[in-house]
């Protein structure tokens, strides 16, 4: 039988000390407030809901990390394009049913997205790359900036609506059972988010070029020499990156009511649950996107909701601090290029 | 016969199985000038990062003139008189030759923040005595004219003879060279040995790291040999040239 | 090192040019006709509290033409006085309305200040008004915008037109006690305006003897409510009271319809205009809250004095903004510029400005009585600078996407 | 060869006092009833050269920390709160709580409160920087932000101490025994004194054996650790230094905003620093005002020009510019723009130069 040594065993135990703990402070704070279990389920179903769309964001900041190294501030943004774009389109005059003038929302808006994503890539990234870390993040900072002034000029202040998927109208069909609410267009979300993973699957592990992405993100040098022409690859991971968050931005358009400036806090959940998987892993950012969206839920659940944010932002300084490299990946700890 | 300046005991260093350092014992007298060769990938520079405490040991002993040097964070080795240089050369990329030797000077100076922020008298005085001594270490590998040019505008040579002047700087008593010939032309290295000499005979011990067997054979007083991480032989260079088990190693019959 | 000298010349040609750009203007030139009155206005047009600040700044440059059409206002030497109101944004940033209101009064020299949408950036203008004694009225509903909470007695310089959120407190709890409500739950925005809204119906409520069994706050900018949901139905209340603006506010109420679909809701005023129904949508839907008369023109009393007012701004606006649905926050900045404008009336053409300001907030808080405006009829007076009743709002109740009367009669 | 940069900083120190005395002169004695801001085209008001003072002394300690040290912060506004809230709940101790009533009133309390404050925010800076150092490059840039926003938050709960989001009022203005440093033109010189100090001190500490350490550590921490510096302890200090100097700005924006709320102090302000550090250049002490100034000129500039242009909705428009000036900035003067443009300056005199026959 392997031996497994000593200190493996106590992080192991350590692990499992430290969980049961924190069930035990989470129920006994959550009984102060006598939660019953079916607000337990309640807070892990909506904590799902909204990790999914911090875990198509995260895998839009793996995707640009791992490509170029770049922290991309601007994902936040992308969302909020994404959703807003489609509103517009849905919006407009056309002679079609409102099914098929959904389609051609969801599709446009992915569409100019991506575009977007690769102006962006093309006109303020890709001049600067061999830029120290402090200036890159600086100019993801100014194209922010850029975004978000463009979307109030173009979509003013006041908030939009995109009706839900199954009923087409703003009011979704929703399921009750056993106390728990359930909204149908959380299950398009998490629809979504399987599609686009499989999607991703296939696309990374059995085409050319998705290969060629995977490579890059291994090792940059590495794939230069094999003939990966990075410019390409920096374009095509902005353009993926863009057209993952716009996905997130359309399945949550009916939930949320998108604005000119949702991108910012959208933008830091998503790094933060990037952070959780560990910033170099698809899988671990999308595991750490729900994890954090429960984590938080049930979080503000027990204690004071207001708190939701702060919860956020101490996992990732804990996570940073004490397993850089994230609970799945083995990244390193983020170093200079 | 006088207690060693450095005794390194039972080194051992493991990487994920690897064992790239096994058990390597030996000892260094105070002024004499130690070489270890070996072939590439020997460990050679990885007994210099374990010594100067770039990297903790898996087991064993590095004593520095009596004190257990393990566990102590590099600037506190320095701080005890045990300087190094860098087989690629690691100079201060926006800094002048000049500030690169001052730096050099950080562990032999004290005046505090309080002092620095004020421009006290005291601050200023030992500031003027730093840039002195810089002036001067500079001068003794001969690059004082190229004081005020940026480091990493001087030819590779006068880097490594730059790198050379800011580990003197910090006034050691052991001084580790990793690889200083490397990348030097002939006239180069004649000129490195003279100054190398010129250091021992100022009573700094020198421990340096080559491969190239020609400078060595001619600057060293005594040689150790390793391979694949373990000592295999260690005498004075002629010794060294007739051990057979070094010249199968170099000659790759072993 | 050369860089450090080159960069010390650049930097003072910088300073050299920016001097050099200032001088070039030609002093302006006396004019003979008589002074032109200053109105300072400053309200949140962009930024978190847009929807609140745009209708503000459009009221304002309503007023401005309607005065410029009218070619100025009467002053007490019989003349006509040109009337300027100048328009600054501050985003909602305290930084900016502090910078503002400072540039307004010291370097604009208005005589008075309309100042600012949100409840924290009005406090933070205080100790401007306060110390370069200017009336400055603001558009925010927070009770420490006007009143002292040490000493509880009103800033001398600061007055302010909307509801307070005491008198929508107040209405809220009058409804759910009459229906036999015994235990609420109270939500709110983490801002200025939503912990006032906390604190006024908290009071309210327990003055009514209701318990207030469950509170919890969310951002502005939050879209997921389970958590607060969760704390609601687990504390048992029977009726919630949210204290948000739109969109946050819309949110809220959807999310208490969709997990608690019978669940009574009541609302502040700060709901009070047509995209808290739109966003909310069927959410809205039987939700009560205490609003401004101007949205709910169709239910107010013919004899009501208010009538022709709120008529008249209606017709206004809506020919100026050619078809924006009315705000009541755009009411409240109605009410303040036109305060400010006849208070104008009290300033001599010959006196300092010191004395004209101090002339323009004399008026404010003695002349101001039974004053008819949008949000209410006014009667400020030296321990209440806000000047309205409970009965400045009417009970309202949503029904088929509009705000319908529901007097008490009907509760 | 040293003495001609310490010469040149010396003139440096002495034509910027003059200017700002000069200004400051005009504004307080108002010659021919000239205002300031006349001088400036109505851009720059007496009110923003103070802002524009106060946060130069933050920017000059994120110079330190991120141009010499090269150690990134984005949650620089942290600290400048922690210092506004210092002086802040201190000052209005005796009023609020009826603590220290006799202390309290003293004239000499908030000068204390301030070097408290100071204290406070260096000694938490410590105790932040020990862990938050051993990350690097973007995930330490995400840990000092995610620090900035937990203060934030924080900021707006405990509406006992902090005030919550309405924040605290009724902060004193500052006197020097009887003589009140009120109104604006006399407190103008205060911040504008601080922030020389401030700028002095910055430059004899980059030109010290700390500012030495600090960029060896930026260009090559192992080297640094073999040449003898304590790579830890150099980080902390640069740390602890810029969060003493946000401090000192916080305590200075309390005394004149009078009144303190988490609004100014969000990711967005902590940003906004980072690129008026980066604008005036990050290793650049004097790119400090200038980065400051520019950010403030600009912002100003292009509102009013915007709306008189364009009559429309300023902000919209004018954040536009300003995020692609910011970019534009980034890719082709990354020094900044003092350096930056004094770099372009001497290339073209010197080909001019080299053009003549």
């Amino acid at each position: 039988m392997p031996r497994i040594p000593r200190s493996k065993l106590a992080r192991i135990a350590a692990i499992i000390v430290l969980t049961v703990a924190i069930t035990a402070l989470v129920i006994g704070l959550g009984s102060r407030k006598n939660l019953q279990p079916k607000h337990y389920v309640q807070l892990i179903l909506d904590g799902f809901r909204g990790g999914s769309i911090y875990a198509l964001m995260a895998l839009g900041y793996v995707t640009v990390y791992t490509v170029t190294g770049i922290i991309n501030f601007a994902q936040g943004e992308f969302v909020m394009l994404g959703a807003l774009i489609s509103i517009s389109v849905y919006n407009m005059p056309l002679p079609l049913p409102p099914a098929a003038r959904l389609v051609v929302a969801v599709g446009s808006s992915i569409l100019l997205t991506t575009l977007i994503g690769i102006i962006v890539e093309r006109v303020a990234i890709y001049p600067a790359r061999l830029s120290p870390t402090v200036t890159l993040i600086i100019i993801t900072i100014g194209v922010t900036i850029t975004l978000r002034a463009s979307a109030l000029l173009i979509w003013g202040a006041d908030p939009y609506v995109l009706p839900a998927f199954s009923t087409l109208v703003l009011e979704d069909h929703i399921f009750r059972f056993g106390g728990v609410t359930l909204q149908a267009q959380s299950l398009w979300i998490w629809g979504t988010l399987a599609v686009v993973l499989v999607l991703l699957y296939v696309f990374l592990e059995h085409t050319i070029t998705g290969k060629a992405l995977r490579a890059c993100a291994v090792n940059r040098r590495a794939a230069q020499l094999v003939g990966i022409n990075p410019s390409r690859m920096s374009m095509l991971s902005f353009g993926l990156a863009a057209a993952l968050g716009a996905i997130g931005g359309i399945v949550m358009g009916p939930v949320t009511r998108p604005i000119y400036d949702m991108g910012l806090m959208l933008g830091l959940r998503g790094f933060v649950a990037a952070i959780l998987g560990g910033l170099v892993s698809a899988p671990g950012a999308v595991v750490g996107g729900l994890l954090l969206g429960v984590v938080e839920n049930i979080a503000a659940g027990v204690t004071n909701p207001t708190y939701k944010s702060v919860v956020a932002f101490v996992i990732m300084i804990g996570i940073l601090l004490l397993r850089p490299q994230g609970i799945i990946g083995r990244g390193e700890t983020g170093g200079e290029q | 016969m006088p207690a060693p300046l450095l005794e390194v005991i039972k080194l051992r260093k493991e990487f994920g199985g690897l064992m790239a350092v096994y058990d390597v014992d030996f000892a260094v007298e105070s002024g004499e000038i130690l070489a270890i060769i070996g072939p590439n990938g020997a460990g050679k520079t990885t007994v210099f990062n374990l010594i100067s405490g770039m990297l903790p040991p898996t087991a064993g002993d590095i004593r520095f003139d009596g004190r257990l040097l393990n566990g102590l964070a590099p600037h506190a080795i320095t701080g005890l008189g045990l300087a190094r240089t860098f087989q690629n050369v690691q100079l201060f990329g926006k800094m002048t030759t000049l500030e690169n030797v001052m730096v050099g000077c950080h562990s032999k100076t004290h005046y505090g923040l309080f002092a620095a922020a004020l421009r006290l008298p005291s601050a200023r005085a030992e500031e003027a005595r730093v840039r002195e001594q810089a002036m001067e270490r500079l001068a003794r590998v001969g690059l004082e004219e190229k004081a005020d040019e940026n480091a990493l505008s001087l030819p590779f040579g006068q880097q490594r003879l730059l790198e050379v002047a800011r580990a003197l700087a910090a006034e050691p008593r052991l001084l580790l060279l990793d690889e200083p010939g490397s990348g030097l032309n002939r006239a180069e290295k004649e000129e490195l040995e003279q100054l190398v000499r010129t250091i021992r005979d100022d009573g700094v011990t020198v421990l340096l790291v080559e491969h190239d067997m020609q400078f060595v054979m001619s600057i060293a007083d005594r040689i150790i040999v390793l391979e694949y991480g373990q000592k295999i032989a260690e005498g004075t260079p002629v010794q060294i040239q007739s051990d057979t088990r070094v010249i199968a190693a170099y000659l790759g019959e072993g | 090192m050369k860089t450090n000298r080159m960069s010390l010349v650049l930097a003072l040609l910088m300073v050299a040019g920016m001097v050099l750009a200032g001088c070039a203007q030609a002093p302006p030139a006396t004019e003979a006709p008589p002074a032109t009155y200053k109105i300072g206005f400053n309200s949140s047009a962009t930024g978190t509290y847009a929807t609140l600040g745009l209708p503000e700044a459009k009221t304002a440059e309503m007023i401005q033409e309607q005065i410029n059409a009218a070619g100025g206002v009467v002053g007490p030497d019989g003349k006509k006085h040109e009337v300027e109101i100048i328009i600054y944004d501050d985003e909602n940033e305290a930084d900016k309305t502090v910078s503002n209101v400072t540039r307004l009064i010291l370097e604009d020299e208005v005589i008075v200040v309309v100042s600012t949408t949100g409840s924290g950036t009005s406090i933070a203008e205080i100790p401007v008004c306060q110390e370069n004694q200017t009336a400055c009225i603001s558009m925010a509903s927070a009770k420490p915008v006007t009143s002292d909470s040490e000493s509880g007695t009103e800033h001398k310089w600061m007055f302010k037109t909307p509801q307070t959120n005491g008198h929508a407190g107040a209405w809220q709890a009058a409804y759910l006690s009459a229906i036999g409500i015994s235990k609420v739950c109270i939500l709110h925005t983490d801002d200025g305006y939503g912990t006032d809204c906390l604190a006024n119906f908290k009071a309210q409520a327990e003055a009514a003897g209701l318990e207030v069994v469950y509170e919890a706050g969310y951002a502005k900018t939050d879209t997921e409510f389970s958590a607060q949901m969760a704390g609601v139905e687990a504390s048992g209340c029977e009726a919630v009271e949210i204290g948000s603006t739109p969109p946050v506010a819309s949110l809220a109420a959807i999310a208490v319809r969709t997990a608690m679909p019978d669940m009574p809701i009541t609302l502040g005023h700060g709901v009070c205009n047509q995209p808290f129904i739109d966003t909310a949508g069927a959410a809205a839907e039987g939700t009560v809250f205490p609003c401004g008369k101007v949205t709910v023109i169709d239910e107010v009393a013919d004899d009501d004095p208010q009538k022709p007012v709120l008529e008249q701004y209606i017709a206004d606006y809506t020919e100026f903004t050619d078809g924006e649905s009315i705000s009541t926050f755009g009411g409240h900045a109605w009410d303040a510029v036109m305060m400010a404008v006849e208070a104008l009336s009290a300033v001599e053409d010959g006196a300092s400005l010191e004395e004209q300001r101090a002339a323009v907030r004399d008026y404010l808080e003695t002349k101001i009585v039974e004053w008819p405006g949008i949000s209410g009829l006014f009667t400020f007076s030296a321990s209440d600078h806000n000047g309205l009743g409970k009965d400045s709002l009417l009970f309202v109740k949503v029904v088929d996407g509009k705000g319908v009367a529901f007097p008490e009669s009907e509760w | 060869m040293k003495n001609v940069r310490a010469h040149a900083n010396t003139i440096g120190v002495i034509t910027l006092s003059v200017v700002i005395l000069v200004l400051g002169a005009i504004d307080l004695f108002r010659p021919g009833g000239l205002r300031f801001s006349d001088l400036t085209g109505r851009v720059v008001t007496t009110d923003t050269m103070i802002r524009i003072g106060i946060l130069t002394i933050v920017v000059v300690g994120l110079n330190l920390l991120m141009g010499y040290a090269g150690q990134i912060s984005l949650g620089q506004a942290g600290f400048y709160a922690l210092g506004a809230y210092a002086s802040a709940i201190l000052t209005t101790l005796s009023t609020r709580h009826g603590i220290l009533v006799g202390v309290a009133d003293q004239w000499w309390w908030p000068w204390l409160a301030i070097v408290i404050g100071m204290g406070f925010t260096g000694g938490f800076a410590y105790l932040v920087g020990r862990p938050i150092f051993r990350l690097k490059g973007n995930y330490l840039a995400m840990a000092t932000l995610g620090m900035g926003i937990i203060i934030y938050i924080l900021a707006g709960q405990f509406p006992e101490i902090t005030g919550g989001y309405d924040g605290l009022t009724g902060i004193p203005r500052l006197h020097i025994g009887t003589f009140k440093l009120w109104p604006m033109q006399r407190y103008y010189f205060l911040v504008w004194g601080a922030a020389i100090a401030v700028i002095v001190l910055a430059l004899n500490i980059v030109n010290s054996r700390t500012g030495r350490a600090w960029r060896a550590v930026h260009s090559s921490e192992i080297a640094a650790g073999a040449s003898g510096v304590d790579i830890e302890r150099s980080k902390l200090r640069a740390l602890v230094i810029s969060a003493v100097f946000a401090s000192l700005a916080g305590s200075l924006y309390a005394h004149f905003q009078s009144a303190v709320s988490p609004n100014p102090f969000s990711f967005r302000a902590s940003v906004q620093l980072v690129v008026m550090a980066a604008v005036g250049g990050l290793a650049s002490i004097w790119g400090a005002p200038f980065g400051v100034a520019f950010v403030f000129v600009v912002r100003d500039l292009l509102r009013s020009r915007l709306e008189d242009v364009l009559h429309v909705r300023g902000s919209g428009y004018e954040l536009i510019v300003y995020g692609v000036i910011l970019v534009l900035i980034m890719i082709f003067l990354p020094e900044g723009l003092t350096a930056g443009g004094a770099k372009l300056l001497r290339k073209r005199w010197r080909s001019a130069a080299a053009g003549d026959p």
